[in-house]
């Protein structure tokens, strides 16, 4: 970043805002094709993964090897379909919806450290920051499935906004001993500290950090909206919930969005819990953003094995898990780092 | 939980807030085209918020007047369309039928034929009790389970394939006898060799993946509960009798065929989960019936008689003397009931066809009420509902 | 208590194992047929499009009658000797592959063929005629069909024998070939020249072409 | 128990005269009066002897001409024509409706099997979905198909058919309508594309647009 802003400034010239304001520009577009192409890679990625799976290809004849280009073709095909907006629907939220759920994961994709001193907005509260914007998914689902006029969006609606509500508290508690441990919510910070190997990843660190991980990724799963808690789509009773009117590029962005959630999930516990860009073996990190998106990856893929394996569960039992089990044993895995924080002498 | 749910007007008592703020129940139509209803069912909801207030299942969708069409045909050629009835299980609709015609005209059936009917009937049983768990899993979002039932279900559709000719509808019995004898490229070796791989290393596979995962039995037990005189009373038959703990199967209690000669159990639900008739029991007891039928379908093999495999008169159109014969059997999903009107003519004159996932359906409408809109996805999957044979 | 963290742990434990499911399945072959490329041989009784072979075929409507849903069409003009045969045609927008019409063919004229993929993007395409009209009429007398050197069934009391007549001369007037639609259609199976053997016996276990 | 000591305990209740007992070889039928069949149903279930406490079928029937034997002439069975659709005939169907009720103990294991005759022009029978909740839906199939009316049924709408079609197709002498809400459902044979205007003759040859072999 400091280098861009130094070429910028010293041999293009420009001045200071200018020449952060094109930076900005020029982060925001690369986030933005990484997003575009994330979705469009774990499009094909979950499908050849749900294929195998379940003993079978998925896609094999777009573009030969084994069906690469499948998801470019559904991309395009998307594009190119007709756009409808239901009479009776609330023409501008049904419009803006989208939009909303894609801002909110596009925007916290930019407090993303891929690689040392690489991330768009190197921001203090950037943990809380990433939070804080993702919640804006909540408020875009809710509108579409209120705009649509539907009565299975509006149940996928309103089962998605109880259910992001209430899973966002799990997902900060299982982060919280994370930020005590670093004393900071800078997100460079954050990976920094886990400097040195896989032992030192906070997800090793003691056993609450353990327990708070896997918390962490199921909360994650129910954020994100996916098997086996998605109850906003469960296509099996709300024929697809909260996007049930929708089509063509709209879709396309709830769909966009979905991929870029998951990817964003996966990177913030990749950031967390296991290292960020760090190698596991120290002194091996010769490619910390190739190492960083692995680690995003492999997780992806863990989700995925998830979703193709687990039934649904039901409404009332989610905010059960949520409610009764996973925030207590965020809490006590709050309690248990800090006392075993304490005891270890980790913090003078 | 079912009977104490009373619609009530569930707004604000007072009159006043009564202007401002007022609930009504929502009606919610359910299908036609709907992901989880199996077909072209309809249902009509009330619900309030999550919880199912009123179900009005509408069916006829995919209506045909089969039974008009049995009056324009003779009794061979409506073979064709019993098939039709219960496509996942055609072969016990067959049977169903062929039963009743025999009834009435007193054919005999070679010891051979038999057994063959058994040994196709309760393949096509197990493939359509694969069926059964996979959509039944698929309604309760694994995904998983139902390309495994439907990879084991294809080697099913192999198998019959080689026997009878067709893939999905196989047209396989006559009235007295079947249409083709075992192929000669070792058809028995293969279909023993296929049951014991089902047995002891999918079956297994299944129960790890859905039956006993936490989350499916929580989605399951205790809900949709069909007591026992409920079930007596909806006259529902076939696993959804058995799943609320009678111990009733054609097979052994009125028995038809050679079923009587051969050893089986008849699983029944225990509550092993929850409560006895719950989705749990209805969905196991599918499970160990596919367990049933494998060890039926080894007997019947094991024992196959040599001999004709159908009377001679199986080119010639069926002789049938005027006469009424309601005939059961019991077919993949329940209780196949075929009553044959005749007037001594070449065509039927009434065919009135009982179809089990009729009578099985109707129970939604009690059971139904007071369930959450997952529940009811879970009940109506747990009765295994087959439209070609409600609008017949 | 007890039953709270029993539950926490069978929830933990049977997705854990379900998973170990899944996961073997990624190393395993897929069983999936990549169907353009590969396809599953068809059992010998498959019944696939229904073949008439018009060599033989002598018109006695038997297959007509039998079918359930009326499918076959067959059109006739003149009387006693003088029958002639100037349609067949089979509509397999009804067809329902129950092969009762092959059954009863006294000739083994109407088979069916291990043909199945035979879309269209026209329904009307799915009428399929078996000869053309113009061509030349069919004769269906006994006595006829001798006379003009067409396949006669043999007496049933005969072997059945090989008849080169129907394979040389005939076929290559016979419109099986000319007509415009069974070119695409059933399957001409030119290489069988056994008329498949006309066998009363029910009970020999052999319901189909040896 | 036997079908013969089942009526007898049928006729018992029910008094002489309103019931009356059919031998068969295959199937012993009760023939029980119309107005009592809800009254003998009621009995069959609760008797602690009988206890027929499901009912497997209840088929409604035309017997257009025919005893209750099957024997006899029904002339308004329509044939099909090519296309599959029932013939015209301009012939009134006459006889009796008929309703018949198959019966099963599971606790006695036994079966037992009623019949109702009604005059056509009565074509009503009490419901006995208050007996058995399952007669709830065979006996709106029954209205459905057959025309049957069944008296105090709490919900008598059409079960298979649109609420507008027009008459009831196991009648003998039904004749299908030309069209339903615009669709039409005669003369169209299969083979002709009804959505094409220019669509050729079914029996023109399948022309050039049979695709190649593929």
């Amino acid at each position: 970043m400091e280098a861009m802003y130094a070429f910028f400034m010293d041999t293009a010239g420009m001045d200071e805002m200018a020449a952060h304001i094109t930076v900005a520009v020029i982060m925001a577009t690369i986030m933005f094709i990484v997003m575009a192409l994330c979705a469009i890679i774990f499009t094909w990625m979950e499908r050849k993964v749900a294929g195998f799976l379940q003993s079978r290809y998925g896609p094999m004849r777009t573009g030969r090897w084994h069906g690469w280009a499948q998801a470019v073709a559904d991309m395009l095909k998307i594009l190119g379909k007709e756009d409808i907006i239901p009479a009776e629907a609330d023409k501008p939220y049904f419009i803006f919806a989208p939009l909303l759920v894609l801002l909110g994961s596009l925007l916290a994709w930019a407090a993303i450290p891929w690689a040392p001193g690489f991330v768009a907005a190197d921001l203090d509260l950037g943990l809380f920051y990433i939070f804080a914007v993702t919640s804006l998914v909540v408020l875009g689902i809710l509108m579409a499935g209120w705009a649509s006029n539907n009565k299975w969006a509006l149940y996928g609606a309103a089962r998605g906004a109880a259910q992001m509500v209430s899973y966002e508290i799990p997902l900060l508690l299982a982060t919280i001993p994370v930020v005590l441990y670093t004393g900071s919510l800078n997100t460079q910070d954050i990976v920094i500290a886990q400097q040195g190997g896989v032992l030192n990843w906070f997800v090793f660190r003691d056993p609450f950090l353990f327990i708070a991980f896997w918390m962490y990724f199921i909360a994650s799963i129910a954020e994100t909206n996916r098997g086996p808690f998605d109850m906003p789509e469960t296509e099996s009773e709300l024929v697809a919930g909260y996007h049930t009117e929708y089509t063509g590029m709209r879709f396309a962005f709830f769909f966009l969005a979905e991929y870029a959630n998951l990817f964003l999930v996966s990177m913030i516990a990749v950031m967390v819990f296991l290292g960020g860009w760090w190698s596991p073996i120290p002194g091996l990190d010769f490619a910390p953003a190739a190492c960083f998106v692995v680690k995003g990856v492999l997780m992806v893929f863990l989700n995925m094995w998830v979703r193709w394996t687990l039934p649904r569960v039901r409404v009332d039992q989610l905010m059960h898990l949520c409610w009764k089990v996973m925030i207590p044993v965020t809490l006590v895995c709050v309690v248990g780092a800090g006392i075993w924080m304490m005891a270890s002498g980790a913090v003078g | 939980m079912t009977d104490d749910v009373k619609i009530t007007n569930r707004g604000w008592e007072s009159q006043d807030h009564a202007s401002e703020m007022k609930s009504e129940l929502l009606e919610l139509n359910m299908g036609p085209q709907h992901p989880a209803t199996h077909g072209v069912l309809r249902l009509l909801l009330q619900t309030d918020g999550e919880i199912v207030y009123k179900v009005t299942p509408v069916v006829g969708y995919l209506h045909r007047c089969t039974e008009k069409i049995a009056e324009g045909v003779d009794y061979k050629q409506w073979i064709v369309y019993t098939d039709r009835f219960d496509y996942l299980a055609p072969v016990t609709n067959n049977h169903a039928y062929v039963t009743a015609v025999e009834k009435l005209a007193d054919l005999a059936v070679p010891e051979r034929a038999e057994h063959l009917r058994i040994v196709t009937a309760e393949l096509s049983r197990i493939a359509s009790h694969l069926i059964a768990l996979a959509t039944f899993g698929l309604d309760m979002g694994a995904w998983t389970p139902l390309l495994y039932c439907f990879r084991e279900r294809e080697e099913i559709l192999n198998l019959l394939e080689r026997i009878a000719g067709g893939r999905m509808l196989y047209n396989y019995m006559v009235p007295g006898g079947v249409r083709y004898d075992v192929p000669k490229d070792n058809w028995v070796a293969d279909v023993l060799e296929f049951v014991t791989m089902l047995e002891n290393k999918k079956l297994p596979d299944y129960n790890t993946l859905l039956t006993y995962n936490k989350i499916f039995i929580e989605r399951t037990s205790d809900v949709g509960i069909i007591s026992k005189e409920t079930a007596f009373d909806y006259g529902c038959t076939g696993p959804v009798l058995r799943g609320s703990g009678v111990k009733f199967d054609c097979r052994r209690d009125d028995p038809y065929s050679l079923y009587d000669r051969f050893d089986f159990e008849i699983p029944v639900g225990m509550g092993e989960m929850g409560t006895v008739g719950d989705c749990w029991d209805r969905y196991i007891v599918r499970v160990r019936e596919i367990e049933q039928s494998c060890r039926i379908i080894r007997q019947a093999l094991e024992t196959l008689p040599e001999g004709p495999y159908g009377t001679l008169e199986l080119k010639k159109p069926v002789k049938v003397p005027a006469g009424a014969a309601y005939s059961r059997t019991e077919a993949a999903k329940g209780e196949m009931g075929h009553y044959i009107i005749a007037d001594g003519g070449a065509k039927p004159f009434r065919n009135k066809v009982r179809s089990c996932s009729f009578c099985n359906l109707q129970v939604v409408e009690k059971v139904g009420v007071g369930l959450m809109v997952s529940d009811l996805v879970a009940l109506v999957g747990s009765l295994d509902i087959v439209l070609g044979e409600i609008d017949r | 208590m007890v039953q709270y963290f029993a539950d926490i742990y069978q929830a933990v434990s049977s997705a854990i194992q379900g998973m170990g499911i899944t996961i073997k399945h990624i190393y395993r072959k897929p069983v999936t047929l990549q169907f353009p490329d590969e396809r599953q041989v068809m059992p010998d009784r498959f019944r696939g499009f229904v073949h008439n072979d018009m060599t033989k075929c002598d018109s006695c409507n038997i297959c007509a009658k039998l079918c359930p849903v009326d499918c076959i069409y067959i059109e006739t003009e003149g009387k006693g000797k003088e029958r002639m045969m100037t349609r067949y045609a089979i509509d397999y927008n009804k067809c329902i592959w129950c092969s009762l019409c092959t059954e009863n063919c006294h000739t083994g004229s109407i088979t069916m063929s291990h043909d199945y993929d035979h879309s269209v993007y026209d329904r009307r395409s799915l009428v399929y005629e078996f000869m053309d009209p113009n061509e030349q009429k069919i004769p269906c007398h006994r006595a006829t069909r001798t006379e003009m050197d067409w396949w006669v069934e043999p007496k049933a009391e005969k072997k059945p024998k090989p008849k080169p007549a129907a394979d040389t001369k005939p076929a290559t007037e016979t419109p099986t070939e000319a007509a415009p639609a069974p070119e695409a259609a059933p399957p001409v199976d030119e290489k069988k020249p056994e008329p498949p053997a006309a066998d009363p016996e029910p009970t020999d276990g052999e319901g189909e072409d040896k | 128990m036997e079908p013969k000591a089942i009526f007898d305990l049928l006729v018992e209740h029910l008094g002489e005269g309103s019931a009356e007992f059919r031998e068969h070889d295959i199937e012993p039928w009760a023939c029980v009066s119309a107005a009592r069949i809800a009254d003998a149903g009621t009995f069959l279930r609760d008797d602690p002897r009988l206890e027929f406490n499901q009912l497997m079928c209840l088929s409604g029937i035309d017997w257009d001409g025919l005893d209750e034997n099957g024997k006899g002439k029904s002339t308004a069975i329509l044939g099909y024509t090519g296309d599959g659709v029932p013939e015209d005939s301009d012939r009134i169907a006459e006889g009796d409706f008929g309703v018949a009720y198959h019966l099963y103990s599971h606790t006695q294991r036994h079966k037992f099997t009623l019949r109702v005759r009604v005059k056509r022009d009565v074509a009503a029978v009490p419901t006995v979905s208050g007996v058995w909740s399952t007669a709830s839906w065979h006996e709106r199939e029954a209205w459905d198909l057959v025309g049957i009316r069944f008296a105090d049924h709490p919900d008598l709408r059409r079960m298979l058919l649109s609420e507008d079609w027009e008459g009831h197709p196991l009648r003998k002498d039904y004749r299908m309508p030309d069209q339903w809400s615009g669709v039409p459902l005669k003369g169209q044979p299969y083979s002709e594309n009804p959505f094409t205007p220019d669509a050729p003759a079914a029996d023109a040859p399948a022309g050039d647009d049979t695709p190649a072999e593929g």
